[in-house]
Order: structure tokens, then C-alpha cells, then sequence
């Protein structure tokens, strides 16, 4: 990944974030407060000129400004969990070329960091639902000779990731919430998407649409 | 969605300016969206901050002023404040004594106090932090997000507001703040759903012969949906549940606030309060203290909420001392 | 019908009684159905005297205690007291200094208090009556049932309230009242029709997307329908027809009431007050005092309305004296 | 008409009244506060017992006690108006029994009442536009040769009266009010039945009703 791909996976998300805001809003009322949405726009809706006033020297540089930006705009349980994960992700890639294996651990940090601050695990409907597997779907399909070749296979890696993702997101459907605001329904959390994890999907498949 | 507003995104912004020019006492930085007192204090004190998602008016702007908080900064509708605007608060309340931040128990609202509270750190301000977790609607437990922050919100922050105008450490402040919240309980039922101006319709569909048990204040749907009965069972049903959750015994005595959620009118909430003091009685407990109204909304929802909090005679000390804010004045 | 009651019959007993548990400082007669100070005063003054029909909360009982009202008579929801309620209202409030009866211009209300009037009469007691008509909705004329009181009850009853304090003459709190309603203008917009328990529906029903201009406080219909608009148009209309009917001119202060219906939360009433002040200001109007808040209900109605009152430094000085009731209260 | 026959008389009011609460609620909701009719329910509830505790000595002890009940039980604009109308009849009917000419001056007497109270004139679309042309109908029947005699043409006279209080009662709609709640209305009051004039249809519907 070079700085470009990385400015337009950004702006990809920036505009899945527009077209899913609804959906996302909807997903937060049945389990949350309505605004999962909004908060996403708000944030990438700042994202977007804070880029383009930046001249990124690396890869991370995008990556740090988008969290930074996420945590300073958004508010919410999602502004600061995302804003950490893309600024732990900024800090793994300080070149301005990244290889598939690099981004993988990128992604991985990304992960590690938001899990650090939400105390979120695999199976508590969040985030992290979608985003775990789809950092093991990255590396494995990445995971093979001809990784360190910057742009080796980063399409099948970032499809896998996405699909990963997007399964994940489903697959919260049938969870029982045990962080954020969905958990303080207890069992009637149960047969709702969680908003968090859907818009992660949106993360990974921004990042397959833009490679592919 | 029926509402008097401008546009939903600019609900927060107007309503601010709003409040701006309804209180001059008070100073409120529109760009950083931080309300503060505008009398510095003559000697440092300890700084009582609080904030959170907009939405639950007067909660936290009206209870600027002198006997309770010293600056609010105002999140979004529902949504916590962001670590700066937090951080902004601090710095322009920060008299030389510390900051308390007051941060009601929500994923988003702990998350971004704790960035802001680091980033204050880093700026030398000393910082400490009252969680408030109140509602027994929630199941408490180390592996969910713990019981929600509401009605004992108020409590905690004219508790500590008034100990903090007495000069006292930001130690011994926050250490009341946790002793406030601890010996505080609520629960809330709901009559309808809060619309959030964004999403332009009512967080749940509630049909008209049903109520929301245990229901929060952001518009997240209850525990369990209920027929809607008289208010005498519907008081009695939640006094029962909040001292379920207490540690209160007969002889007792409390502070109860009897707090509409933003729809209900006043005439309501007296007959609710009624029958909580009757209920109350029966079961041997004393109220030493009461409020009744509006102070923890939830938007245009309709309902109540009830908190209890076991009071001694130095929080009845504390409660009685003078306060000057928008929503709360006495002396 | 969604409410916080036992049963439609009972909500003014119930509320009552809940008021009087949460309000040991006042004397609730539930048989009568007086709220009164439980402090006598210490030398004989004039005795403030207000009452009406229920369900506008916190009018009247909210606004008895020290500065304010001597008593208060609230009838059943939306129907005035009936005279011996008065009366007996009068009866307990008088100090030996005449009884001064603040009367809301509505055909049931002047009825009841002018039979109440003569039977205090009768008993040596003098009276005095002050008719507030302040709703610009309504066009005065002779033959009319002439103007709505409404909001500007309130600073009326600030003001009488506090020159009686002053131990002025019957004659003389009288006038004042007089010259304040003169003074006074007001204007209301409807969200949704209010729901009164015995009638179990809304009074009106409004399309999602159409609110009632000129609504009055008890479920009447307004003068006319129209779209829901921004909060900046609602608010200028408002304004401009509130000016149309006041004798104000640039460089005029005025004490400013946006006054919540009872179903709307106070972050509109703020995004309301702001566009409020703003249009003021374009007019040359100074805002020298405000309140923002439910002070004059209809029942669950969601909507505001305004008042305006011309100030002058003596009405000023009224208005910062001393109150100590449960809806207002400074010192 | 003897003491009995007023007693049967107001009972019956009191049973129309409570048939006829929703009905004179719906109106008053229209163009009113939505309360005539349990104004007048909770009156008529409290004359019931006042007149059971009650050993009139006259036809005028019952009506006068009806006025008293409603002036102190009932509140709003129709209580005054109403009890003070029955105050007044109460005050013309000194003996045991009255002819239908002494009622019929009576029901005058109630309307004079009413109106020096209300101040309302015919028109005005409220209780008046069914009481006045209620007591020119009665008086109109009964003012003949036999009228001295007390059963004179009662029926005949009470039967008129009802039929002109329900012709006028229906009249009102199409008036616009000057008087009471729903001049508030201006030209919205046209096309609504005035609640007041209703419930006065029923008063003398009972008259008719007890002496048919
Ligand atoms: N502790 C946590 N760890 C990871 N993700 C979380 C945690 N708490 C909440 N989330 C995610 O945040 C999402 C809600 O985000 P958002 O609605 O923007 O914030 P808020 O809940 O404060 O309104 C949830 O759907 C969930 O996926
Ligand atoms: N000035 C008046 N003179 C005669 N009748 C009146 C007058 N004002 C009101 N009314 C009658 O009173 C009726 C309303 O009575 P009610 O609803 O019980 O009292 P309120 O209007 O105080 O709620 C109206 O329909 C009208 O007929
Ligand atoms: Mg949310
Ligand atoms: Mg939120
Ligand atoms: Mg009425
Ligand atoms: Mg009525």
C-alpha cells in the first residue's frame, strides 16, 4: 500500500460512511441510542479536509491523522475506539510504501489497541467482531512467499478481510451484548446486528473495493 | 419527527446559543462547546466538571454555578463529549486545586473522559474521576459495561459541588463523589420512546397500552415491555426494584428525586411522588430531601425515573448548602 | 391515552397529595383544596390570591411561598375552582391587609371569583380582583370574552407578590398588578393538542406535519393551522405578532417568558429562547430578564408560547426581589 | 308543578346528563376545554345526595338547592351560569306547588339570571340560545285561560319548551361565538353545536320527559 491507495481507502470508507449512515443510525436505535450514523458522518465528514490539508510524508502519517481526527470530532464509544485503532495502525507504517505482511500487522495493532481500550473480547457484539476476523483472514491469505513484494496480492488478502468482516458483522446477529450500550439489554440484544461491527464490514470492504 | 428546532444537525449549536443568551451569568465558548461560571473563584478550588451527550437538559449545563459544577461540556445529542472539548472544560475550571470529572458510567462517555483526563495529565492538571452507575435496570458485572449513570448524577454533583466550595481536597471530593454514587439507586419506567433529532423517529415503537421497563435515558429500550397500569403499581413496582438494589433498612432516611424524563408533565410526576412517599413510608423509610421535575431527560421521551440516595446528616448538609444554577437554586 | 395516573377522577387529589408530600414548607387542605404558606407573616399584608383550573403546573400551588402567592386554589384540569374554594383560600391567606385575587380572563374563572368575592365581601373581608388577559391570539373586544390569560400570570404574580412583601396597601399591589398585565403580551404555538384524563383523547388532532398558531392553554384550538416550520421562522413569527399588539419601540426593555407547553423538552425551549432573543435584538429590544422553562402548562401539550413584558426599573427591581416557591425561587 | 314533579325533574336532568356526558364533552372538545360534560356530571352527582338530605318545603327549596349544589360543586363557566338560573327560578316558587304561568315566569326569571350573569345575548351561540327561546315557547303555551289551574297544559308547554331549547341548541351551529370558550375560536367556531346550549336542550327535554 503506498500513500495514495491509503488517501483513497479513506475516502472510500468516508463515502460507504455516507451511503450506510442511515442503515447504521437504524441498526443503533434497535440496540443503542439512535446515532452510530451520525457520528460516523460527523467524524469522516472532518476527516476528509483534515487529508487534504495534510501532505503525508508515510503511509501511517494518513492512517495517524484519521485517528486522531476520529477522536477529536466523533465522541461516542466508536469515535475513540476507531480513532485508536487507526492511529495504533498509523504508527506501524512510517514508510511510504507498505507490504501486504506490513499492513497485516498494521491491522493487527489496530485491533490490539481498540480491545486495549474497550476490554471488548471476540463475542461481546462489537467491533471487535468484525474487525478479529478479519485481521486472520488478511494474514493468512497474505501470509505466503511474495508478501514482501509491496502490492503481492493485497486484492486477495483485502477480499478476504472484507468477507471476513461482513460475516463477522452477521454473525453478531445472534450474540448476546456484553459491551457498550447494546449490553444493557441483556437477551433482548439478541436478533440485532451490532452497529459497531457493521460499519467495521464497511472498514474492510472500502479496503477490497479500493485494491481490487 | 415534531420538534422545535432548525435543522437536526444544528440542535446542539442553537440550543447552546440559546442557553447563552438565557444565562449571562454563566460564560459558554460555543467553538469549543464548553459552559463554565464566569466569577473565577477568589481562592483555588477544586474544579467539579462534568459532561456528556446533550439530550438530558438541564443535565449537565443547568447545574453550572456557584454551589455545584464549575464548567459542562456538552456532547451531541446522546453522544459523550469529545477528549478535547473534556480537556477545554478542565483547563478553563482549573483554578489551581485539581479537576474532578464527573463522568456518568457509558462505554463513550468513560472512554473519552479517560483520553481527556491523559490529556490534562500531560498538561499538569491534576485530575480525578467520580464514575456515577446508578441504574439497577443494568446488571452490574465486571464482564458487561456495568450499571448506566442517571438520576444519581445530580445527586453526586451537588454532593461534591458543595464540598468543593467548602475549599476541600480533590481527594476527599472525589472520595465523596464515590460515596455518593455508591449510596445511590434508580430506575426508570417509559410511556414512549425519545425521538433523537438525527434519526427523525422514536428510538422504539411502544404500543399505547404499553410502558418500558427499566428503560435509559438515551432511548435504549428497556429490560421488558409491560401493559401500563396505574400509577400507584407503577410507583410501588419501581420503589420495590430500586430497594431491591439498596442496602437501605427501615429508619432510614433518603434523598428521592422523582425526575421526569422530558414528555411528562409536572401534574404526573406529583401523583407518581405521591405514591413513591407512600410506598416509602409503608416500607419504614424516611425522605429527609426531595426534588421533583425535569433534571435527567431523555429528549421528548415521557416517563419517570426514581433515585434514592441513603443520606446521612453530612450529605443533608451538603444538599441543604446554597446553590445557584439555572436548574437548581437555593440558599 | 398514555398518563402517570390511578384514574382520570383522581389526578387533581392525587397530584395534590403529592405536592404536599414534597412541599413540607407549604399547607396543602385536601378537602378544600388550598395550598398555602405554612408561615404566617409577622405583621398583616396583602394577600396574594391565585387559582384556576388545574393542569397548568407549576401555575398556581408552584408559585406560593415567600415573594410570590399567599395561596392558591386549583380547581379540576382545565376548569376553574368553584367560589367556596376561593374563598376559603382567601379565608386562610388574609393577614388583616385585603385580599388581592390575580384571575386569569377565562368566563368560568371570572364567574367563580366573582361570586367568591362577594361572599368574602360578606365576610369583611376586602377584595380586590386583577384580570390578566394577555394573549394577543385573541382579539379584545367588549363583546368578546375579551383576551386568554396566560403566560404573563406569572410575572404578574412575581411582581404583586413581591411589592406585598413590601406591606404596600391593598389599593396600591391592586395597581401594579393592573399596569403589569398592561404590559404585558403573549402568544403560543402548538405541537400537539393536550390530552385532559376525562376526555382520554387529544383535544385536536394535528397532522404530523402542522402545528396550531395562536393555541390557547386548555386544549382550545388556535386561530388557524400550518405547516411545521424551522424553529428561526416559528420563533419570528411569533415574535413579530407578540410586537403587533405591544406598545414597544426600539430601546425598550422587556422581561421575556419562553414558556415550555409541558411536552417539550428544554433543549427546544433553548433553540427557541435563542432565535427569540435574536429577533429581539433586530427589533432593538432588550432582554433585561428571562425564563426558560415549563412555568404555564397545558397539561401534555408539546409547544411554547412567549410573553413579553415591558420593564421599567421599578417592575425590574420586583422581579429580583426575593422568591422562595417551588417553581421559582432566588434570593 | 309540585314539590314531587320538581324532584323528578331534576333527577331526570341528572340521568340525561350522565347518558349525554360524552357526547357534551365531544363538543366542548371541539370548540372548547373538553369538560362540559363532567363539569355537569360531577354537579348533578353532588344534587342527587344534597336532595335526598333535603326536606323541601317548596318548589323553590328544590331549585334553589339545585343552584347552590352546582354553583359550589361544578366550577367552570357553566356552573355559575347554571346555578345562578336555578337560584333564581328557585327564588319564584315560594309554595308547595306552582301553575305552569309561575313556572313559566320561573324559567324568565332563570334566563334573566343567566344573562345578567354571563352577560351573553342571543346569538352569542351559547346556553342562551336554547333556554330564551325555551321560556318564549313555554310561556307562549301556558299563557291562555286555565293556566291558573296548576296542572294547566304543563305537558303541552314543556313539550314546546324542549322542542324550541333543542331547535335552538341546534341553531347554534351555525353561529359564531361571541361568548366563553369558543369565541377564542373566531370564525372556527361555525359548524359546531355549542355544548352549553346542548346540556340546556337536555334541562328542558326533562321537563317535558317528567310531565308528559
Ligand atoms: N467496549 C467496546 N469495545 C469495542 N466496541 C465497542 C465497545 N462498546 C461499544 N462498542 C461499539 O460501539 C458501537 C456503538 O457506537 P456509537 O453508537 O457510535 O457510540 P455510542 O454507543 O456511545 O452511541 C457498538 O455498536 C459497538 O460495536
Ligand atoms: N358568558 C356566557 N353566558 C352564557 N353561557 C356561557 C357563557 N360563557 C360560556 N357559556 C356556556 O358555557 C359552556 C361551557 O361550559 P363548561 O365547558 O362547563 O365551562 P368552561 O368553558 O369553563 O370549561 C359553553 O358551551 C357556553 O354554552
Ligand atoms: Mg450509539
Ligand atoms: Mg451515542
Ligand atoms: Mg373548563
Ligand atoms: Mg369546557
Amino acid at each position: 500500500m503506498d500513500i495514495p491507495l491509503a488517501l483513497a481507502w479513506i475516502r472510500e470508507i468516508a463515502a460507504a460512511v455516507e451511503r450506510e449512515q442511515a442503515r447504521l443510525t437504524e441498526l443503533d436505535s434497535a440496540i443503542g441510542d439512535g446515532d452510530h450514523g451520525s457520528n460516523l458522518s460527523r467524524g469522516f465528514t472532518a476527516v476528509l479536509p483534515a487529508l487534504d490539508a495534510l501532505a503525508p510524508a508515510s503511509v501511517g502519517a494518513v492512517l495517524t491523522k484519521v485517528g486522531t481526527t476520529l477522536i477529536s470530532r466523533v465522541g461516542g464509544a466508536s469515535g475513540p475506539l476507531y480513532g485508536s485503532a487507526f492511529r495504533a495502525m498509523g504508527k506501524e507504517l512510517p514508510g511510504e510504501r507498505a507490504t501486504t505482511a506490513e499492513l497485516g500487522e498494521a491491522l493487527a495493532a489496530g485491533l490490539a489497541a481498540l480491545r486495549e481500550l474497550g476490554g471488548a473480547a471476540p463475542g461481546d457484539k462489537t467491533i471487535v467482531d468484525a474487525w478479529a476476523p478479519a485481521v486472520a483472514a488478511f494474514t493468512a491469505a497474505a501470509d505466503h512467499p511474495g508478501a514482501d513484494h509491496p502490492a503481492a496480492d493485497l486484492p486477495a488478502a483485502a477480499k478476504a478481510a472484507a468477507d471476513a468482516a461482513a460475516h463477522g458483522a452477521e454473525a453478531t446477529t445472534a450474540l448476546q451484548a456484553r459491551k457498550g450500550r447494546a449490553s444493557y439489554l441483556g437477551p433482548r440484544s439478541i436478533g440485532h446486528q451490532d452497529p459497531g461491527a457493521t460499519s467495521t464490514a464497511l472498514v474492510f470492504q472500502a479496503l477490497a473495493t479500493v485494491t481490487a | 419527527m415534531k420538534k422545535l428546532i432548525n435543522s437536526p444537525d444544528t440542535v446542539l449549536t442553537d440550543a447552546l446559543a440559546g442557553f447563552a443568551a438565557a444565562h449571562p451569568e454563566l460564560t459558554v465558548d460555543l467553538g469549543q462547546r464548553v459552559i463554565s461560571r464566569r466569577a473565577r473563584p477568589a481562592a483555588p478550588k477544586v474544579a467539579v466538571v462534568s459532561g456528556g451527550g446533550s439530550g438530558h437538559e438541564p443535565l449537565h449545563g443547568g447545574f453550572v454555578g456557584p454551589g455545584m459544577l464549575d464548567a459542562a461540556c456538552p456532547g451531541e445529542v446522546f453522544t459523550s463529549p469529545v477528549p478535547d472539548q473534556v480537556l477545554a472544560a478542565a483547563q478553563v475550571a482549573h483554578s489551581g486545586a485539581g479537576v474532578l470529572l464527573v463522568v456518568k458510567n457509558y462505554t463513550g462517555d468513560v472512554l473519552n473522559f479517560r483520553l481527556a483526563a491523559e490529556l490534562a495529565e500531560e498538561e499538569g492538571i491534576e485530575v480525578r474521576t467520580v464514575l456515577v452507575d446508578d441504574d439497577v435496570a443494568v446488571q452490574d458485572s465486571t464482564f458487561t459495561a456495568g450499571r448506566r449513570g442517571t438520576g444519581a448524577t445530580v445527586v453526586v454533583e451537588k454532593a461534591v459541588g458543595a464540598l468543593a466550595e467548602r475549599s476541600a481536597p480533590l481527594a476527599e471530593v472525589a472520595a465523596l463523589g464515590e460515596r455518593v454514587n455508591a449510596a445511590s439507586r434508580s430506575f426508570a419506567i417509559a410511556l414512549t420512546a425519545a425521538t433523537v433529532p438525527a434519526a427523525g423517529k422514536p428510538g422504539f415503537d411502544l404500543p399505547d397500552d404499553e410502558i418500558e421497563v427499566g428503560v435509559g435515558i438515551h432511548g435504549e429500550p428497556g429490560r421488558r415491555r409491560e401493559r401500563l397500569r396505574p400509577a400507584r403499581e407503577l410507583a410501588a413496582e419501581v420503589v420495590d426494584t430500586v430497594l431491591a438494589d439498596h442496602e437501605l433498612a427501615a429508619g432510614d432516611e433518603v434523598i428521592a428525586l422523582v425526575n421526569g424524563l422530558g414528555g411528562t408533565p409536572l401534574i404526573e410526576l406529583y401523583v407518581v411522588y405521591g405514591e413513591v412517599a407512600a410506598r416509602l413510608a409503608e416500607r419504614g423509610i424516611t425522605i429527609a430531601r426531595n426534588l421533583v421535575g425535569n433534571y435527567v431527560t431523555s429528549l421528548d421521551m415521557a416517563g419517570f425515573s426514581l433515585t434514592l440516595t441513603k443520606a446521612d446528616p453530612h450529605l443533608l448538609d451538603l444538599w441543604d448548602a446554597p446553590v445557584a444554577t439555572p436548574a437548581l437554586r437555593w440558599s
